[in-house]
């Protein structure tokens, strides 16, 4: 399948903006569906509402556009309804971490089979650049005029608290780490998620010296640190929100049984 | 789930729960809350993930929001609450209506505002069941008086969501919810399915004109189906700065509806020639319907169905009598409707006796206000 | 193989010009057809790709491109001899 | 004809089931053959006060039960109204007409009621006659079914077996037979009295 | 925060700032959502902790229910949101009802149902702001029309919401709240403070009749107030299953803002003689003040209050002309409501003009109209 | 000040169930309260909905009943209105943890000055005993009844991940330590959390062979482990979850900045 | 000191009974004012806190008990010579 | 008397600014002394087409200037149309009437329309001239103002400056004055041709 097999090509040019982060987050993505041989219908796509929550419509297969925070519960109600679908959410920092967290954490604690890709720009691109629940501290947003006083959250840290099988964070600077996770998440049964750092230049980096996408890949590779070696470290997440870096790598793989599994749920086609 | 047909001494509530499985549920997510939990107790009991999901979740949006994914995976499903978690749902009833998506909502009214009285019965929610979520778009809802009309609405309201692809209301109240009486469930029932995109059956469902409700492309079968709540075209291509095509897709929405009216809206009329008509429904209506049976002078005509609003039948009645009263659990919401319409039919006086706190209006405090109006 | 830019998709982020290790893509100078200084391929010849068959090597490029506008294509023979 | 029927007293006594069992026969199985041949049905409905959670406090049932199609389920004034606890009396004893019959447990209930009163000691009874006071609702239910008549015995028994757990059927139906004989030596005591 | 007087080029949302800041706003939560942000944006810039906290949360409800926990602090508190915002905080205005919160609610209105328009405008939340929470109670909002009135409207949303311990809205539109114009804030305003307990002020909010409005008990000054959203005594304690607390509590929570309708509507009328009268809101009656300014035969009720309802000022109208027409930027939601009131006041020719889609009703849109109705 | 100078003692007996956990929470946490010397009128007591949010409408100061879920966000808002003021948030597991879960989890994250105790019965008692997010798995109720087949949230190991100041884990069975972790809370600055597993006999225990109260606590006791004896055995939280085990102890103590701070918000009384 | 159980308080869970290390608690048998079986101090004097003066020991009773119904109060010269 | 003006572009190109800037003078800045001694005032709305977040596409921003009271403040039909990219022309060349005046800048917009047409070449200007493209705008608005004459040179640059950094400010006022330039060169030329 050629890349626009499984995009819409009479979408394009997609609306994202010059630069953005959410196209290579769709590259690494198509690459691992596809060296996976997964067909797309039988696949379904969800999204909330945001610029990353928008990939499922450029997508030919079902999608499922839906409200602002809630992809992963109509997920839920589509994977559970029709369980020989595979179901992906594609989300944001936003709708997924901070309207959409309780889903968020509830979805990796009751682990019904699902890939959650949260494109973690960290901040609110669709609206024009609010700081989000990963904005770094200190940095500036509209809403943030003097920095932004809150820390962040760790949102791979929390879904490993909250039970999901599978999570991983990688950059856009890592394309190839993040197809491999992308791919690995996808095989795995059970709730799994990656998270991408990736660049908003237009309503993140303009605002914080580095409206060139270029600067924010190089900010990225600048920041990030592979979690075993943080961890030798000693530095707890909070701590390393605290000092700004990006830990990445897999952070857990294991196998808890999907909740499909454990009720029993019978493939109704 | 087959539900077997034959008499049955059951709660208002499990005879919803009854219904929803006569209508096929396969899906259903709640949060508890009374007095509407008994449903999703009923429903955790027999969903037991063979023949269909019973999910308890984290709140009231989760469900709601599972609930219409659910129905994009093609199966029946459901949803039952009361006042606070109803409010909470009401930006996923209107995405529900905007990608007109099939879902059953059951709402049994307790007191409100806000936390108010859990235990106890009203009927305040029938207006935000048509105006809560913001925006223009038009529900389907009906208000049980019985256990039997719980189990029938039921039934109706998965049958006109299907059929409409619109999201169908049971508004029920906590003291017909927590009734107990007789269910008769009989052997034949008409249930209406899926009008789904790629298969034409002599469905019932087919019989809405083409040009307002649209087959139904249920994922996982190739259609390739998008699925917004944003303005979108028929192929469902967004196109949130388009006037036209907002335009268009919204009055379509309303009007599929709207003009549906005649097969949607049901009531029920005693003594339809007095010359007085009391208008009610739901528990509040019952105290009217002991009052209509024993003096002649008093007609009743009790909407079972609130949404569309049903024009005509009010119409009718306002047409052929001098006046009106409306009864109703709350301090008039109906009431500025039905008025509306009496006056515009020649009908003048149009009185209401409201009552809030729980208990429905007696028989006793019906004909004390007959009296206080010069009627009986 | 070659990579090649879609002048009707490139938005001129230039992140291939910053991605490869083989510096081989340049900014644009002309406006394209869509209004942007679209990049170009200046130097095919230093991909790690080039005159290569089977799998890709390195292809950060191609992953890296926000609006799918590079692709791979088959070198002329004339590229070829580059 | 409608009968309509109050059982109060406080959570925990099983209030709830004995209306619900009472309306039960009378929906379900009271169904007498009429004049005409047909069959002649009754329509029962039953309500509860409900109050939050299981926590004590004072607990309300009310049944009625009539012989037409039911119109308005709830009952207004009772004719029948059953007491099995002080604090239940304080509440409901005002809502009553002149010939109300009211069923109290004299040992829970310290108030003495003027009117017509019948005094059905069901928890002392059940516990030193059939071992356990858990079915004192039972007994009194039995006392109240001798005393209205409103249904027959068998429906009611019928009613009360399907509600009931079935290693508890023997000791519930002595409880219905322990209260009918109560009730009838109150009735009795009544009469001379 | 001191605004200072003079004259200002302004964005409608950024008036709105200006008006929230000279109310003496202390405390703002919000969450981004199109076409409201900038008003989150403006506060963020000016309530930098030390004269007063901005917050930014992680969702609407989040927002709702830290404003009413400030105002319990005593500070002058609001949000700001948007159509599917105002969705998720149905349940909390509810409970501001209910507990008697002064708080004050913007909606800048987009097209809807769902995620509908983000950047374009409507009036499709009108009847959701009086009837988008469960159970019986009543609000005041306002609707502004340009951006003097964004300031002067958000000014009398704070006023009225403190005098009556009732939430208040600013019910606004993509339109107005992004629309630049000039603002005049002049050297006096008429603010009114909270009607604290145990505190007596010569203060306008201490003219509302006691028996309807109770002096709020700020927290941490030894009060020893309880605050629920449940049916509650006038001492605060909770009694959600006593029909009488019940009827007292909620007909008060109605009354209080019923009775006191004449102190709140506001409304600007042109040609009032004319016998066909325009009646609109916001901006879809911006067309038709250049209809009724240019054409004497048509006048304009133009409502800068929506809710409670101004009875008043309409059946005065309906009263005194031959017919109405009705514009609004919706399906047709105040219409219903407007008709009722003119059908009692014996003008029997009502009509809409209904346009959605983002676009306000042009001036000839009016005329097409008017001619059409055989007017002009 | 006697227990019935801290409590409403007109509204005694309160309306809790016999032998119900909440009293014994209530009792520990008005120890703690007086033996720090707290003041009554400087204090807010903000809750829930659920039988444990009602605690606060039993204090003898001012109370925030508020809308189920959303205690937290409240609590914000009046405690950053009112600086001065020291804010104590009651409320039990589906409350904190489920229709609140993402309050918590930004609450933890945001780091405003308040103590939160929540009361985890591991059911929904007020409305008569349906599953919560912490009902153990296979145990029965009302919406489980053949057995949970979710797997419960470990409430206490997510504040740690998502970065709250202060977290303990106690049950009622441990009443002094209850008492000293309360303190300890009551005294740092920022977020700080206390979950108190407790007995439901009525809408728990009743449906798990535990009907009478004492069979609860010795439940708790028989399941309880040290946290740091737990992670000695390095088994993660989830598998702790597997198993049935209620870890208990201190989880964090940290000095995050509290947001006030971070903000620079002044005292305006 | 000992503990005293307030019969309008007790709702009989006897959690008192199970909770005390000295078995000072025993179940109720007469019903109480509530309408409950209200436990009773059988053994006040078997308590760690029997004759003393100053901080308490053990508490166990008064912080488990749901109701509020346990306090202390000075034993009387008859009950400190057991 | 109104005058209606619509400003027209892709994202990016700063066309908001220029309907805010023109707006901004006439309201705030642009009075006059009338004939009774008293200061006139105008009254002046800006409004736009307001596209999700900075992505590129078209882009308008729409001024409605008049000399009385404002009562209608949206543009129906301009009465000046200026137009500085391809696609804004496709978009909104439609909405004008016979007398509407059309400004484009000529190296954007390659269609030509009919009637009463301007050229304007502010992007290859700005860029040649003051050295920077991103003042294009700005040259545009000197040139329309010169055209229009609605407001006066010195109000609108004082609106301009305001909304602009302290550090632009040269380069704006240099921008303003070489769109007046323009222009007079393009009304001399048509004049002529
Ligand atoms: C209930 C609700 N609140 C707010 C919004 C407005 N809104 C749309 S997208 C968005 C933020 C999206 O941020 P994120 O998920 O990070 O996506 P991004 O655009 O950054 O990819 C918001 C707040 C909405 N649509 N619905
Ligand atoms: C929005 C909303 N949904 C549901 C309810 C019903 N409700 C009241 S309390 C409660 C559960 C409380 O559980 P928990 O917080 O664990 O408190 P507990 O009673 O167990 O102490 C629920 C679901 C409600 N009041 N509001
Ligand atoms: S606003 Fe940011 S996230 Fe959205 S499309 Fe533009 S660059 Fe991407
Ligand atoms: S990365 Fe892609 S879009 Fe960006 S400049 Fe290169 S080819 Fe163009
Ligand atoms: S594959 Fe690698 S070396 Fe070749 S062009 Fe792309 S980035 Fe450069
Ligand atoms: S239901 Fe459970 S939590 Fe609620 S009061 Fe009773 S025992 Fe306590
Ligand atoms: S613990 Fe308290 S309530 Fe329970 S039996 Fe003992 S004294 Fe009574
Ligand atoms: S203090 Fe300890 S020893 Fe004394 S009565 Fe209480 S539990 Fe028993
Ligand atoms: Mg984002
Ligand atoms: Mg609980």
């Amino acid at each position: 399948m050629e890349i626009f097999d499984f995009y819409r090509k009479d979408r394009w040019p997609h609306v994202f903006c010059p630069g953005c982060g959410n196209g290579a987050v769709m590259n690494c993505f198509y690459r691992a569906f596809n060296e996976l041989g997964l067909e797309l219908d039988k696949t379904a796509f969800v999204g909330g509402i945001g610029c990353s929550s928008r990939i499922p419509l450029y997508i030919n297969s079902d999608a499922l556009h839906t409200t602002h925070g809630r992809a992963i519960a109509f997920a839920t109600g589509l994977k559970l309804a029709k369980p020989e679908l595979k179901v992906v959410v594609f989300t944001g920092d936003g709708d997924l971490g901070a309207i959409g967290g309780n889903h968020f954490i509830n979805g990796c604690r009751r682990n019904v089979d699902m890939t959650v890709i949260c494109i973690n720009n960290n901040i609110y691109g669709m609206t024009g650049g609010q700081a989000s629940i990963t904005t770094p501290h200190e940095f500036l947003s509209t809403t943030t005029p003097r920095g932004n006083k809150e820390y962040p959250f760790d949102l791979a840290e929390i879904a490993v608290a909250a039970g999901a099988n599978y999570v991983a964070r990688w950059t856009t600077r890592h394309v190839h780490e993040l197809t491999k996770s992308i791919k690995a998440a996808l095989q795995k049964k059970g709730f799994t998620f990656v998270e991408v750092v990736a660049q908003c230049p237009t309503n993140f980096g303009r605002r914080n010296r580095m409206a060139d996408p270029t600067q924010m890949l190089e900010w990225m590779r600048e920041s990030s640190i592979r979690r075993d070696k943080a961890k030798a470290n000693a530095v707890d997440h909070v701590d390393l929100n605290l000092e700004g870096k990006i830990t990445v790598g897999e952070f857990v793989d294991r196998n808890r049984e999907c909740y499909e599994e454990l009720i029993g749920v019978s493939k109704h086609g | 789930m087959k539900v077997a047909p034959g008499e049955f001494f059951l709660q208002g509530n499990e005879a919803c729960v009854q219904g929803a499985l006569a209508s096929g549920v396969r899906f259903f997510a709640g949060y508890p809350i009374t007095p509407s939990t008994e449903i999703a107790e009923g429903l955790a009991a027999k969903l037991d993930g063979k023949e269909g999901v019973f999910l308890q979740m984290e709140d009231e949006i989760a469900c709601i929001s599972a609930v219409i994914g659910a129905s994009w995976g093609g199966v029946k499903s459901m949803t039952a609450t009361s006042g606070p978690g109803f409010s909470l749902m009401q930006e996923a009833i209107g995405y529900a209506a905007m990608s007109e998506t099939p879902i059953v909502i059951v709402d049994v009214m307790r007191g409100g505002p806000s936390t108010g009285q859990p235990t106890r019965a009203s009927q305040g929610d029938v207006m935000q069941t048509r105006y809560g979520s913001h925006g223009d778009y038009q529900v389907i809802a009906f208000a049980p008086a019985s256990v039997q009309e719980m189990f029938d609405l039921t039934v109706a309201a998965f049958n006109y969501s299907e059929k409409y692809r619109v999201p169908a209301f049971l508004l029920s109240d906590a003291e017909v919810g927590h009734m107990r009486g007789l269910l008769t469930i009989p052997d034949k029932l008409d249930i209406i399915g899926r009008k789904e995109k790629g298969i034409r059956r002599s469905d019932e469902a087919y019989d809405v004109p083409d040009e307002l409700v649209r087959p139904f492309p249920v994922f996982g079968k190739g259609h390739r189906t998008m699925v917004t709540g944003m303005t979108h075209t028929d192929n469902s291509w967004i196109e949130p700065e388009d006037v036209k095509v907002h335009q268009e897709l919204v009055k379509r929405l309303s009007e599929k509806v709207l003009r549906n009216r005649k097969d949607i809206n049901k009531w029920e009329l005693m003594c339809p020639g007095s010359k007085t008509m009391i208008v009610s429904y739901g528990s509040a209506a019952l105290g009217a319907k002991e009052v209509a049976a024993s003096d002649d002078k008093v007609g009743l005509l009790r909407l079972k169905s609130l949404w569309p609003f049903p024009e005509e039948p009010i119409a009718e009645v306002a047409r052929n009598c001098d006046r009106i009263l409306v009864s109703e659990m709350n301090l008039g919401m109906m009431y500025s409707e039905i008025k509306r319409v009496a006056l515009e039919n020649g009908c003048k006086k149009v009185e209401l006796l409201s009552k809030i706190g729980g208990d429905p209006p007696t028989p006793s405090e019906f004909r004390h206000k007959l009296r206080e109006m010069g009627v009986i | 193989m070659k990579p090649v830019i879609d002048p009707k998709f490139c938005k001129a982020c230039n992140i291939c010009v910053y991605i490869c290790p083989k510096k081989c893509y340049s900014k644009g100078s002309g406006i394209g057809e869509t209004g942007y200084f679209t990049a170009v391929v200046s130097a095919a010849e230093k991909c790690y790709n080039h005159n290569r068959e089977g799998k890709l090597l390195c292809e950060l490029c191609i992953l890296s491109c926000p609006d799918q506008a590079i692709s791979w294509h088959e070198e002329t023979e004339e590229e070829k001899k580059k | 004809m409608d009968s309509q029927v109050r059982f109060s007293g406080f959570g925990g006594q099983g209030v709830i089931l004995m209306g619900i069992v009472l309306a039960r026969a009378a929906a379900l199985y009271d169904r007498r053959v009429g004049g005409d041949g047909k069959e002649v049905r009754k329509s029962a409905i039953q309500t509860q006060s409900y109050g939050p959670s299981a926590r004590g406090g004072h607990s309300k049932c009310d049944v009625k039960i009539s012989d037409a199609e039911m119109l308005y389920p709830f009952v207004e004034v009772p004719d029948y109204l059953v007491i099995m606890s002080q604090q239940a009396y304080a509440k409901y004893i005002q809502e009553r007409k002149p010939d109300t019959k009211i069923i109290i447990d004299p040992d829970l209930v310290f108030d003495r009621p003027k009117g017509d009163v019948y005094h059905i000691s069901a928890t002392t009874a059940a516990e030193e006659t059939v071992g356990t006071r858990i079915v004192a609702n039972v007994v009194m239910l039995g006392a109240f079914r001798e005393i209205s008549d409103i249904v027959s015995l068998e429906s009611l028994e019928r009613a009360l077996l399907e509600s009931v757990p079935k290693p508890t059927h023997d000791l519930n139906r002595s409880a219905l037979k322990l209260g009918a004989k109560l009730a009838s030596e109150a009735v009795e005591k009544r009469s001379k009295g």
